[in-house]
């Protein structure tokens, strides 16, 4: 039978990865996937791509699609969440207190503060909102060195490039030359919510089972290992 | 080296990206010389046009190109739709498509190379090869290309070599999709946006590297071939 | 079969004009530098299509501006020997000089490559590339290859000026052979006198662009006036004679013409054939009285008829030979030594070796009959 | 057209890219023109991987070549500490490392155009100057480098228009600073990230091509000068 | 300036083993087609490196591969007329003709821009670019770009091969100056025998690579066992005089010389100069008694020496004219019918007017001391 094609914002690519080896491993079925940007693969489905899953880095490109009507609605769930921690090379870190109006700016002195970028990529958006509950956003605005995407920007704190940067805590963990110094209230920016749906056109029969086998709890240690939290 | 081993999937996408490199190059070839003859010898309205056609994907982001390839050849899109039901073409989420987003990215490269040495040829030659009874188009073959052998392999190489690099306009276009659409850069994309990812990127791009490397020694030789036959024979020094 | 040009073209401040019609086999053209021979052949070639202006071979219309006729050089099966060469630098030799014929109706390969190959002596460059070859190498290849393309009209852009006087030797009764026996028409560019006496039924002088004379080249060689361009020590004057019989014990040929017998060297050809000399006027002496105990064979009575004083020593003298004109070149000093003024009646000495192999031609007016070479000296 | 005027920050960009563009154009021209030189002319140790090096920038996927040049050129890279320590020469965070990854980005165009133009040189005519009196220095300057313009002038709209388009490896490299490192590309590709940005992306993505276009179009027209006046002058047909 | 050259050079199946030495001023290299002539010409100039050799000019050593020694050819100053142009395409012929000036120390800024202009007739076309020049007018910029680049030694690679008769009698004259009173030492490369024979004092005869002959013009000239290199036609051979007076009325010079007076056109130098005056053996005519009553102004006492009978009716003949050797050439039958053999005495009879420009050279066998042209004919 056809493999289950996933459309997957790039930054699952381990985890999933991992439970695409545990379907296979247990049906004996195949899925393949198609890891880029959120908006590349958004933009490739409107034009009609072979996908029958699409998990998105945020919301905005899944509301276009079922805007669209490009997603089956009743399939679509918030399947994991992220968090946004602050970093900081392992030879300069200190703790610092995230709280309303923290003294980023001053930490930062004359260099810069690196982040996805704060109008495009998910991770920026929600440093930015962050940021703007916390009322320190004004303060460094101007001081900002915005990367195509989070793994850029953490690429800029791992290099000692700037003192600090925002970025996933999924990416963090896993990068041996940053320590996180802080970790943004959950309650200062919106939800960190990867969705996922099953796509309109999708035929292949494999693929609605392929999505619970993802949603299914057995998969919850495979995201929780690579730092994602877990819906439902 | 253990560490260079390649997996099943990297192995595929090594493939892959060969196959898509060489066949960008050489779909582009005859389009390629064809645009080049054109550009180099014609006076034409619309010529300006043609040339800043020719330029466009080097000037535009390769995300909008990939995007606007999307838009065109797409399964919805104008020219894909068409090719699909006349002909059956799909590039669509496939290797071709792949290709074609490879050939059209190294396209100016091609065409600015071949350009410049049909410039260079004297055409006192070709006039000589047409008092010999030679039509324009065997002149073409018989002189004309020879001489210009050196730009050609170096469009081709230079053709190969993007192919071998693009990126930004093919995983727009036709995704990433492995084994069908996904290139050895792509995949080294996708390993650097994953924790943990580096030294799976840097492996690839190494093989990417030795491969491109090896075709740039190929071609090298070759043009160093053509090259000693062609010589002006000017004493050396 | 009649070559007619007649065109006008333009080039930066280059105006060419020009109009002819040679009934010759070989027309040569003949002019300064700079004055417009390599830009007409290019017009008979096709290579330049000019402002206004009409070119045919024999019926055959290459070029007809009003009528809006224009032959591609492809079409014309035109053998061009340009004057710089212009071989394949990707080709080998033996390819370059094959190449024409791939295009020659396969009927029509007269010339082959052994004998072409042979008489150029380029046997050992065939597998070279032209990049090494020398320069008369290079000619020499580019004459074959303009040969082997069996060409309708052949024209040769100065082919032989960078060609030692042996290798020379060795081509002209080839070109003449081409000319005679195979019969192509040939457009002969070259700055050298002899060999344009030689080849050439037709001459054609071309000044800044314009015909300042145009004729069977013995006229216009013995033209004075027109010594500035034809170039003085060459002058002379062309009597027309008639194999009377062979000396073949001395190697020397009897010749039959209105102003009395000649001897020359042996020329290979039956009594009773036409053939055409030429007498430079440097080698003419003159005597008053008939002159015994010399060398010098040929002795012919005559009465001056011009004297024409240049600059300098030399005197020109246009004799009558029983109506045949002579021209002979002599210092003021035996003018008035001698008495010489028109009417006198004198001797005209010629000796036998004067006559080089290039300043006898066999032919009528209207071009060789049947070809023939002059024995070697 | 109301749609087309420019956002402030656009228009800022729009001036970055150019001069951007511009230097990162001038400052490879004496570099590229060496190493097209020395690959064109000379045979030596290492030459083929100084070619390789040279087409890096067009095989690998330009966010490694950004990546690389973020481990050499960076605050904290092999050379950029040096630079930094020994000139003060900053590239990270500023316009000027944005023209560096575009240059590097541009590099392998521009020498390519440039080699094969040094190749079609007529060695014997640099012997005639030789003979003249001319150095070597002298040769390659008065004639030389004339007779190879074309080649350079297609290098430079090469790599003119190439850094007009790079984004890779330029935001990877010196992220994407509004009025510092943001050049168009990389505002055309925030635009395209954001669900309804395709009208902003296409907006600068015409102002980006209108741009080149006229830099193409003067580079034709100094070309064809160059040309008539060094052309072979064969008669026309 | 002595010029030594001893150079073993291969290339393709070509081999280059030459050695030579020339005291002379203009040292002519002449050999067939593909004799190496050009490769010689590069490697004086440092274009080529041979295997091993040596060249010097004077004290100063070019090249000396023993040595280690390679003037590399910027430093060399040598002015080089190519055998094919070379022009710069770039450049406006002006700045073509300018280019060597730039290089040149300003000192030794010998020849000026007018001059040369005038002199090659190339006034019109000093904006022009060469790539729209006849054949004839690039060879004259690039005679006159090596000239103006103030050389110390001039490589002309057959200069005048594209030019009409008129253009080279008026630059040969020009090279005489350079050669007499500038002193530049030539090296100059013609199949056109009559040129080396005017301009020549130093002959080198290249045979595939290797040297046939070098020495004197003269000697090898008249040397009956060359003449399938040197060309038959032009073989004779050279007499020493010294002026004796001029006779200013008829524009004639009197030479003494050891076999008797001789009248040539005037020769503009003073009384007493020595000129070399070459005797084509075409050109003289032989009689058993004095003659009288002829337009020839030369008459010579001789004795047949030696009958040289070639093939075909001609045969050449050494006279012995009071020890001074002299060619004569006639037919076999004259030989028999004036009954020539050697100890004959007869006379030589020689028109004025054979003596052309090209056959006088002032100098003695060291190289022209002063300068001088012959009259014009
Ligand atoms: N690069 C080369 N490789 C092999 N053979 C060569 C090379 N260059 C020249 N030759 C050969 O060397 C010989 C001498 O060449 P050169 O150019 O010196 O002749 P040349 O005497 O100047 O003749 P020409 O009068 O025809 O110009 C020729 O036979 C030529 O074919
Ligand atoms: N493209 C051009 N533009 C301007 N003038 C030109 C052009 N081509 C040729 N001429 C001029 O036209 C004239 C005739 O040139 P052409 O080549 O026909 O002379 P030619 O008789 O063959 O001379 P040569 O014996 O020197 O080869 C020359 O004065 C030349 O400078
Ligand atoms: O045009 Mo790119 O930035 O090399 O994919
Ligand atoms: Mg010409
Ligand atoms: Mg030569």
């Amino acid at each position: 039978s056809e493999p289950v094609t996933l459309f997957a914002a790039a930054s699952l690519r381990n985890a999933l990865d991992e439970v695409i080896a545990a379907w296979k491993a247990e049906t004996g079925k195949q899925a393949r996937t198609s890891y880029a940007g959120s908006s590349a693969l958004a933009k490739q489905i409107e034009q009609g791509a072979p996908a029958d899953i699409f998990i998105s880095a945020d919301l905005a490109w899944m509301d276009h699609l079922q805007k669209a009507g490009l997603v089956k609605p009743e399939t679509r769930s918030n399947l994991l969440g992220n968090s946004i921690v602050l970093v900081s090379p392992k030879a300069e870190a200190k703790p610092v207190e995230i709280g309303p109006g923290f003294p980023l700016a001053s930490l930062l002195g004359d260099r810069r503060l690196a982040m996805a970028d704060t109008s495009a990529v998910p991770a920026g958006k929600y440093g930015k909102a962050a940021l703007q509950s916390l009322g320190v956003w004004e303060a460094v605005e101007g001081r900002l060195a915005q990367a195509e995407n989070v793994r850029a920007a953490l690429a800029l704190v791992s290099r000692g490039e700037v003192p600090y940067g925002i970025v996933y805590a999924t990416d963090a963990a896993a990068d041996p030359n940053v320590v996180i110094v802080g970790h943004f209230p959950a309650g200062s920016h919106p939800p960190i919510i990867y969705p996922a749906a099953l796509l309109a056109e999708s035929k292949n029969p494999d693929a609605a089972a392929f999505l619970t086998h993802v949603k299914s709890p057995k998969m919850k240690p495979v995201f929780e290992k690579h730092g994602f939290t877990v819906f439902n | 080296m253990d560490w260079l081993a390649l997996s099943p999937e990297e192995l595929t996408a090594v493939r892959l990206s060969l196959r898509i490199a060489f066949w960008a190059m050489l779909a582009s070839l005859p389009v390629g010389l064809a645009t080049a003859f054109l550009l180099a010898r014609y006076d034409f309205w619309g010529k300006s046009i043609l040339n800043g056609i020719v330029h466009l994907p080097l000037i535009l982001p390769p995300v909008v190109t990939g995007y606007i390839l999307l838009l065109l050849f797409g399964r919805r899109g104008a020219i894909g739709e068409f090719l699909d039901q006349s002909f059956g073409i799909v590039f669509a989420f496939r290797w071709t498509g792949a290709a074609l987003a490879c050939a059209v990215m190294g396209f100016p490269l091609m065409v600015r190379a071949m350009r410049l040495s049909i410039e260079t040829v004297d055409r006192r030659l070709e006039q000589a090869a047409g008092t010999l009874g030679a039509s324009p188009f065997m002149v073409f073959l018989t002189v004309t290309l020879p001489l210009i052998l050196p730009g050609i392999i170096a469009g081709m190489i230079l053709s190969f070599a993007k192919a071998m690099g693009e990126f930004g306009a093919t995983i727009t276009f036709v995704s990433n999709i492995p084994g069908e659409t996904q290139t050895l850069p792509s995949a080294i994309y996708v390993f650097t946006q994953v924790p943990g990812g580096d030294a799976g990127a840097m492996r690839l791009t190494l093989i990417s590297v030795a491969i491109s490397m090896a075709a740039l020694i190929a071609s090298e030789l070759l043009a160093r071939r053509v090259a000693s036959r062609v010589g002006q024979g000017a004493p050396a020094t | 079969m009649t070559l007619t040009v007649d065109v006008s073209h333009r080039q930066g401040d280059f105006t060419l004009e020009v109009r002819f019609e040679s009934e010759g086999n070989l027309t040569a053209l003949f002019g300064r530098s700079g004055s417009g021979k390599t830009t007409l052949v290019n017009i008979v070639a096709g290579l330049i299509r000019p402002v206004r202006g009409r070119v045919a071979l024999g019926d055959l219309v290459l070029l007809d501006s009003e009528r809006g006729i224009f032959v591609p050089p492809h079409r014309r099966r035109i053998g061009y020997v340009f004057q710089e060469g212009r071989l394949f630098p990707h080709l080998s030799v033996r390819q370059n000089l094959l190449y024409g014929r791939w295009f020659a109706p396969s009927g029509e390969r007269r010339e082959a490559l052994d004998t072409v190959i042979d008489l150029l002596g380029i046997a050992s460059l065939l597998e070279r590339r032209p990049g090494s070859l020398s320069g008369g190498e290079k000619q020499r290849v580019a004459i074959g290859r303009a040969l082997l393309a069996s060409p309708r009209l052949l024209l040769m852009d100065e082919p032989l000026a960078s060609l030692d006087e042996g290798r020379k030797g060795e081509i002209l009764p080839y070109i003449e052979r081409l000319r005679d026996q195979m019969r192509i028409p040939i457009l002969y560019v070259s700055h050298a006198v002899g060999e344009v006496a030689r080849l050439a039924s037709t001459l054609v002088l071309l000044n800044e662009g314009r015909v300042a004379a145009a004729g069977p080249t013995a006229d216009i060689m013995g033209r004075l006036d027109l010594f500035p361009m034809t170039g003085r020590a060459e002058a002379g004057a062309v009597l027309e004679t008639r194999i009377e019989a062979h000396e073949a014990d001395y190697g020397l040929t009897l010749l039959r013409s209105a102003a009395g017998m000649i001897r020359v060297p042996r020329i290979d050809m039956e009594a009773g054939t036409p053939v055409r000399v030429r007498i430079r006027a440097r080698d003419v002496m003159l005597a008053l009285e008939r002159p015994s105990g010399i060398s010098a064979l040929n002795i012919l009575e005559a009465t001056v008829a011009e004297l024409r004083p240049g600059k300098g020593p030399i005197v020109d003298i246009r004799l009558d030979c029983a109506g045949t004109p002579l021209l002979a070149r002599v210092t003021r000093r035996s003018v008035e030594t001698l008495g010489l003024r028109p009417g006198l009646a004198l001797y005209a000495v010629v000796k036998s070796v004067a006559f080089e192999r290039r300043s006898i031609a066999a032919g009528t007016e209207a071009g060789g009959e049947a070809g023939g070479e002059a024995a070697d000296l």
